[in-house]
């Protein structure tokens, strides 16, 4: 069983690390421990044979997304400093509650379910080759509307995020002349 | 290669299950997110999980699926994480309970 | 293959083959990181000196000469004084993120060198998608900077950090996008694929090297530029700026710790600069036939010592940049040019026209943007900079 | 040539891009837009010779290219172009006239603020009008008729801050739809009677013989052939296009628009299109035994000729003048295709384009030196202030008067009376031309007479000549207006041939033979007595105030009146079209009003009741629920608000809880 094992070695450490991101207290720790996280789902990936995406996994949750988080967290930390109030929403309780029940309805689906103790085939590996064909012929179309996608929320996120312009610009002719702003004494 | 299916799927409900309770329980909108993305990355777990698992092994649906979802997934964020700028500059705060502008 | 070429290998499976069968795969893995470790290892220390050496001759001065002959033993004495030196940790540090930070940067840097083939069956991992692992692994020291910045609760370390992040995310970008026509041209994203794709020789007498097209010039030379930058050296070292912000991230760490975020920034280089040799010098392909009886290795070594010593050189002779030029050269010239580099490269193999009217029409269209976006890129900044003198 | 026809569509094109490039530009490039407009019309108009060219002589003399545009399951929607010596020469024609007056607007437009606008209007224009000639398919036709009309409604309205102008526009849109809604049902009802909407289509078009042969031989209402009441809804739309009685009203009212445009779009092309249309659709028009249509198109196209001729002899704006003598000749080109067929009406409109679009340039002219005024009784004596502009004016003047046998008009005219003559169904037609003929050379003498001749007088002293980017077209115009005729008198009939696709004879004989000299003699006389009348009556007239009554008001009071108000067209118009439809909207608002709110009223009230109701029976409900120390949650409305409390976490709770449900009574089901 040293599949089990290893999937065992992964995962409890994957999911040690999401709740670690969900309960510390402070922003930057648990951006930390979901990038371990998302660095564990990477892992798992791979575990599954699934190089491509596991390397894309990691390159994108750890390399961009998590990188994202932090610098949102810093550009935002004068929220964390001010209120020194509880991490934690009012009725989180609740909210707990319901991912519980949440958790338990999935859980139990589950087990109800035939496929549960079906085990993989024994070659299924997915080529590089064979996906950067599949991307380029079969799913061309989907790719492209990503690379769309991707352009559009690339602008919008810079547009969103741009601190707006001072209203009052300088007029043109001064702009012309650069002594003037220079040359102050 | 003899992992049952279900640990997989039972691991990915269960980290489901956390990203939700963080999304629904943490007060910082960053951490929602987080959660979100915890929540996403279970749903791609499953996907690679069904893809491995799966009768055809040539077919790669679920790969692809899940390629996509994690470049839509970085999308989201960016836009996301710029909204979150953009409040907390308006805001002076990025705690959801108290962006209830919306209040019916 | 002779003998010598395969030296490495067979020494390996030999060593190998005295464990029991079970423990053999892990006992093979544990060989190649030792030697990986120990080459890398040596490497680091002989750069340092030859480092501070070749800095002392090109600036007119002697650098490092009393440990040892000629001070080839400094490194030694740099290391024990590292060791045994105090370290010291700020007291409203956070502790465990400020100890974790030097291993969070070091590791994933000795992984990348999994991936690379150092001579002829030479990597450790022979993975179908290589150099994406490269990549992501390397994207992952973004965040140790980053914790080593934000950990040490200091304003210049968190200012470094940042800068070191944006620096490091910018340039990565035209970096992926100047290998991408190599991979391209390869139909490979494994190593060893791509360095048997730039075998043969052209006319008879040029090599196969990516490096020797239009493509390959401008993208080898495009990812060298970032390449500097990504590893954080000179001309793009401001993240470390001393004379701006003390030492950036590094201000808080002293000791081992320090050391060990020297070793990973030299890795780094090491790693990257083993990734251009592969992708563009033709790996550890010789660059004749009838020099074909040296061994595989000897010719990785030769051509990754060269473009380390470029680095030196280019260390001692260029100034520093400002923030704002490093990050509008990132993104207003590398990565249109690398983007350009790549529809010149599908030029390159789609178009059936002699070979040399491919390489006037490929290097007119490289040159041109070339000369476009030079003018271009430095004109606005150096006009609307305004001064604010007091008052 | 079936290469040509292929990529026919390029002379369309070109200036479409331009459009939409213009479109693009920022107000302050003058110089990119004119640019651009002016190089698209150039291609096309080159374009335009070699489809010319390539029809010159080409067997078999219609060549068509289609594709399919909609591909539905279970049909599908055909356009495609037509190259026959009809487009061919329309082609040539629209774009030559085109180019030229997208040069003179140069001039004319100079000082304007939007002239960015302008030449992306005229382009889209230009574009929509290639495209209409170039279609092989009714609908392709349609979809760019009705492109023509909303250029024409934007250029009209170019100056929309004047409210006449905004007006005009509204005018020109509404009064043209009502023709085109005949179009669109003539289209429909051709669609679902011959299964196609192309023109030409080897034997399977709705113009080819089989399809005409079904056509004529259904009937419908009162006994009528179905290709009769085809072409009459088709003629409606052209009826509304060109200004034919009854629709005419908007085209006067379309001067308000820049004087280029008048000239382009409302004296040479767009108006022609009517004409165009009915030319195109002539197959079907004459289907049949009895082609009841062409009568009708015959009697419309002769009342309009005599009646708006009638009207223009009483006008006092310059533009309206021209602007009525225009519908006047468009009379005559209907007259021209009912009573001789397609060669003698569009004979008319060549050679009408060319001079009428002269007339209105040189009348822009005129304004322009003038500063805008428009009022030929505040005009005099420009004869030697603008030389270049007054000897272009009289060969256009000439040409439309129809001097006999060195100017245009007179044998594209003459062609028309010719075949009015022997029409056999009735002669009054000819008569109604003939006077339509006296008219004409009258009411041009009176306004020739009023602007150039006599003394420079009144706001007209200071006028200059105007520049050569305006009097350089003029001269290029006037040289077509008076030698175009040349291509098609009865000694050498080249055009009536080559629209036939056959070789053209030379019979100088035939210039005297009987009828034709007696109708030469007879113009001749006409023109004449109409020139010496009108000298007779205005050549003495001096400016003396700007609100002088005209000589034959003097005479004539009653019927000047008459004519002045345009038969008080405008005015039956507004007492019964409009004002039906006022009392119509009355109607609507009443009930509006009354009947519908009065529903509303009974629902709203309704509504109200049952959440009284409803609020009432959650207040005792719910707080009965409750213990007595909470009693003051909320009312029912607030309970169901708290809903939405704008908290983005309790969503994402209910949802959970929802997914939740879900999931456990699937399992429910499924067990």
């Amino acid at each position: 069983m040293p599949n089990e094992i290893a999937f065992c070695l992964i995962a409890a450490p994957t999911a040690a690390f999401a709740v670690a991101a969900m309960t510390l207290r402070r922003l930057v720790h648990c951006a930390l421990c979901a990038a371990a996280a998302f660095a564990g789902l990477a892992m798992l990936y791979l575990q599954l044979d699934a190089e491509f995406v596991g390397f894309a996994q990691l390159l994108v949750y750890v390399g961009a997304i998590a990188i994202l988080i932090v610098f949102a967290i810093l550009l935002t930390s004068g929220d964390e400093v001010r209120t020194g109030s509880s991490q934690f929403s009012p009725a989180w309780l609740a909210g707990l509650a319901v991912a519980v029940l949440l958790l338990a309805a999935l859980a139990l689906a589950l087990l109800l379910s035939p496929s549960l103790h079906r085990l993989a085939p024994s070659a299924a590996a997915a080529p590089v080759k064979q996906i950067g064909q599949e991307l380029m012929t079969r799913y061309v179309l989907p790719l492209e509307m990503i690379g769309i996608l991707l352009t559009g929320a690339l602008l919008g996120a810079v547009v969103i995020a741009m601190r707006d312009e001072p209203e009052v610009k300088p007029p043109a002719s001064k702009r012309a002349d650069p002594k003037e702003t220079t040359s102050l004494p | 290669m003899n992992t049952p299916l279900s640990h997989y799927l039972l691991f990915s409900a269960l980290l489901f299950g956390i990203g939700f309770a963080g999304a629904v329980a943490r007060r910082s909108a960053i951490l929602v997110l987080i959660g979100i993305e915890l929540m996403l990355n279970a749903a791609n777990l499953n996907f690679i999980a069904f893809w491995r698992y799966g009768p055809v092994a040539g077919a790669l649906t679920g790969v692809m699926f899940v390629l996509f979802s994690i470049a839509i997934a970085a999308a989201e964020a960016a836009v996301g994480l710029a909204l979150i700028i953009a409040i907390y500059r308006l805001r002076k705060t990025v705690q959801v309970d108290r962006l209830d502008t919306l209040k019916g | 293959m002779n003998a010598l070429d395969q030296i490495f290998v067979s020494l390996q499976r030999a060593l190998a083959g005295l464990a029991p069968v079970p423990a053999r795969p892990l006992l093979a893995m544990i060989l190649n990181i030792a030697g990986l470790m120990a080459v890398f290892g040596t490497c680091f220390a002989l750069t340092t000196i030859l480092e501070r050496k070749i800095l002392g001759r090109m600036q007119n001065r002697f650098g490092p000469n009393r440990v040892g002959p000629c001070g080839l033993f400094q490194p030694l004495a740099d290391g024990i004084k590292m060791l045994i030196k105090e370290d010291i940790v700020p007291f409203s540090a956070d502790k465990t993120l400020h100890f974790l930070a030097p291993l969070a940067l070091t590791v994933p840097v000795w992984l990348a060198f999994a991936v690379l083939p150092f001579g002829r069956n030479m990597s450790a991992v022979e993975l179908d998608a290589g150099i994406l692992f490269f990549f992501a692994i390397g994207s992952a020291s973004e965040l140790a900077v980053f914790m080593a910045g934000w950990s040490s609760q200091n304003k210049y370390s968190l200012l470094g950090a940042m800068r070191a992040i944006a620096q490091m995310i910018s340039y990565e970008v035209p970096l992926v996008l100047a290998g991408v026509p190599v991979l391209m041209a390869a139909g490979s994203l494994s190593l060893p694929d791509i360095v048997q794709a730039q075998s043969g020789f052209v006319l008879g007498c040029v090599p196969r090297w990516n490096v020797f097209t239009p493509w390959g010039l401008a993208g080898f030379t495009l990812f060298l530029i970032a390449a500097a930058a990504e590893s954080n050296r000179c001309p793009f070292d401001l993240p470390e700026g001393e004379s701006e912000l003390i030492a950036g991230y590094l201000t808080e760490y002293s000791g081992f710790k320090y050391a060990l975020f020297f070793l990973g920034e030299y890795l780094g280089l090491f790693a990257v600069t083993g990734l251009a040799v592969t992708l563009f010098l033709g790996g550890w392909q010789a660059p004749a036939a009838w020099l074909d009886w040296l061994p595989s290795w000897g010719w990785f070594a030769a051509k990754f010592s060269a473009l380390i010593f470029l680095f030196i050189w280019v260390r001692a002779t260029l100034p520093r940049l400002r923030l704002d030029q490093l990050l509008m050269f990132a993104w207003k010239f590398l990565v249109p040019l690398a983007l350009v580099n790549l529809f010149v490269a599908a030029v390159w193999w789609k178009w059936p026209a002699p070979l040399t009217a491919r390489w006037l029409v490929c290097a007119a269209l490289l040159a041109a943007p070339y000369v476009w976006l030079g003018r271009t890129w430095n004109g606005p900044t150096s006009q609307e900079r305004h001064y604010h003198y007091a008052e | 040539m079936a290469r040509v026809v292929q990529y026919l569509w390029l002379v369309p094109a070109f200036p479409l891009l331009m459009a939409g490039w213009g479109a693009f530009l920022r107000r302050d490039r003058r110089r990119t837009a004119a640019a651009l407009a002016i190089s698209g019309v150039a291609v096309s108009w080159l374009l335009s010779i070699v489809a010319f060219l390539t029809s010159l002589g080409a067997r078999p003399i219609r060549q068509t290219w289609s594709f399919n545009w909609l591909d539905l399951a279970v049909f599908s929607v055909p356009l495609g172009w037509v190259l026959d010596p009809l487009t061919a020469i329309m082609l040539l024609m629209v774009s030559f006239l085109s180019l030229l007056i997208f040069i003179y607007s140069l001039g004319y437009m100079a000082r304007d603020g939007n002239f960015t606008r302008f030449f992306c209007f005229m382009s889209l224009f230009a574009a929509a009008m290639l495209g209409l000639v170039i279609a092989n398919s009714l609908l392709l036709l349609f979809i760019c008729w009705e492109l023509v009309g909303l250029s024409s409604y934007l250029l009209i309205g170019f100056w929309f801050e004047k409210p006449a102008a905004a007006a005009a526009a509204k005018k020109a849109f509404i009064t043209t739809r009502l023709g085109d809604l005949g179009l669109l049902l003539g289209m429909l009802w051709l669609y679902s009677q011959s299964g196609t909407l192309l023109f030409y289509d080897h034997g399977r078009g709705c113009l080819e013989q089989s399809a005409l042969a079904r056509l004529a031989a259904g009937t419908t209402l009162g006994g009528m052939a179905v290709s009769t009441a085809i072409s009459l809804l088709i003629f409606a739309g052209a009826v509304g296009k060109s200004g034919q009685v009854p629709l005419h009203v908007w085209l006067p009212d379309a001067m308000e628009g820049p004087t280029p445009v008048s000239a382009l779009i409302h004296a040479a092309t767009m108006v022609a299109a009517g004409v165009f249309l009915v030319a195109r659709a002539y197959p079907l028009m004459s289907a049949g035994l009895h082609p009841a249509a062409l009568q009708v198109v015959t009697w419309v196209g002769a009342v309009t000729a005599l009646g708006a001729a009638a009207v223009a002899v009483a006008q006092n704006d310059i533009k309206r003048i021209i602007a009525y003598s225009t519908i006047s000749q468009l009379g005559y080109m209907m007259l021209g295709l009912g009573t001789g067929g397609v060669a003698v009406g569009m004979f008319h409109l060549i050679t009408h384009a060319f001079f009428k679009s002269l007339l209105f340039l040189g009348a822009g002219s005129v304004i322009h030196a003038c500063h805008g005024e428009q009022d030929i009784r505040n005009m005099g004596g420009l004869k030697k202030l603008m030389p270049w502009t007054f000897a272009t004016y009289a060969a256009g003047m000439m040409a439309l008067c129809g001097v006999p046998l060195f100017f245009s008009g007179f044998w594209s005219k003459d062609d028309i009376l010719r075949a009015a003559w022997s029409w056999p169904v009735s002669v009054v037609p000819f008569v109604l031309g003939v006077a339509g003929a006296f008219l004409t050379a009258f009411y041009m003498t009176r306004q020739v007479s009023w602007v150039f001749l006599g003394q420079p007088a009144g706001p007209a002293s200071a006028a200059r000549e105007s520049p050569p980017v305006m009097t350089v077209p003029l001269l290029i115009l006037a040289v077509f207006a008076v030698f175009a005729g040349f291509l098609g008198t009865p000694v050498w009939p080249w055009f009536h041939c080559y629209l036939n696709g056959e070789r053209t004879p030379l019979e100088p004989a035939a210039l005297v033979a009987a009828p034709q000299l007696t109708l030469l003699l007879l113009s001749a006389i006409i023109v004449g007595l109409a020139f010496f009348l009108g000298w007779r009556i205005y050549a003495n007239v001096t400016w003396q105030s700007s609100r002088q009554t005209d000589p034959l008001e003097l005479s004539l009071p009653a019927l000047f009146r008459l004519l002045q108000n345009k038969f008080f067209i405008d005015e039956f118009y507004a007492a019964t079209v409009v004002r039906l439809n006022a009392a119509f909207s009355r109607l609507a608002d009443w009930l509006d009003r009354v009947v519908w709110q009065g529903v509303v009223d009974a629902l709203a009230r309704l509504a109200l009741l049952g959440a009284r109701f409803s609020r009432a029976f959650d207040e005792s409900a719910i707080n009965a629920g409750f213990d007595a120390g909470c009693d003051d949650l909320r009312s029912a409305g607030g309970f169901l608000s708290r809903a939405q409390n704008g908290r983005i976490q309790r969503y994402l709770r209910l949802a959970g809880l929802g997914i939740s449900l879900l999931v456990l009574a699937l399992i429910w089901g499924c067990a």
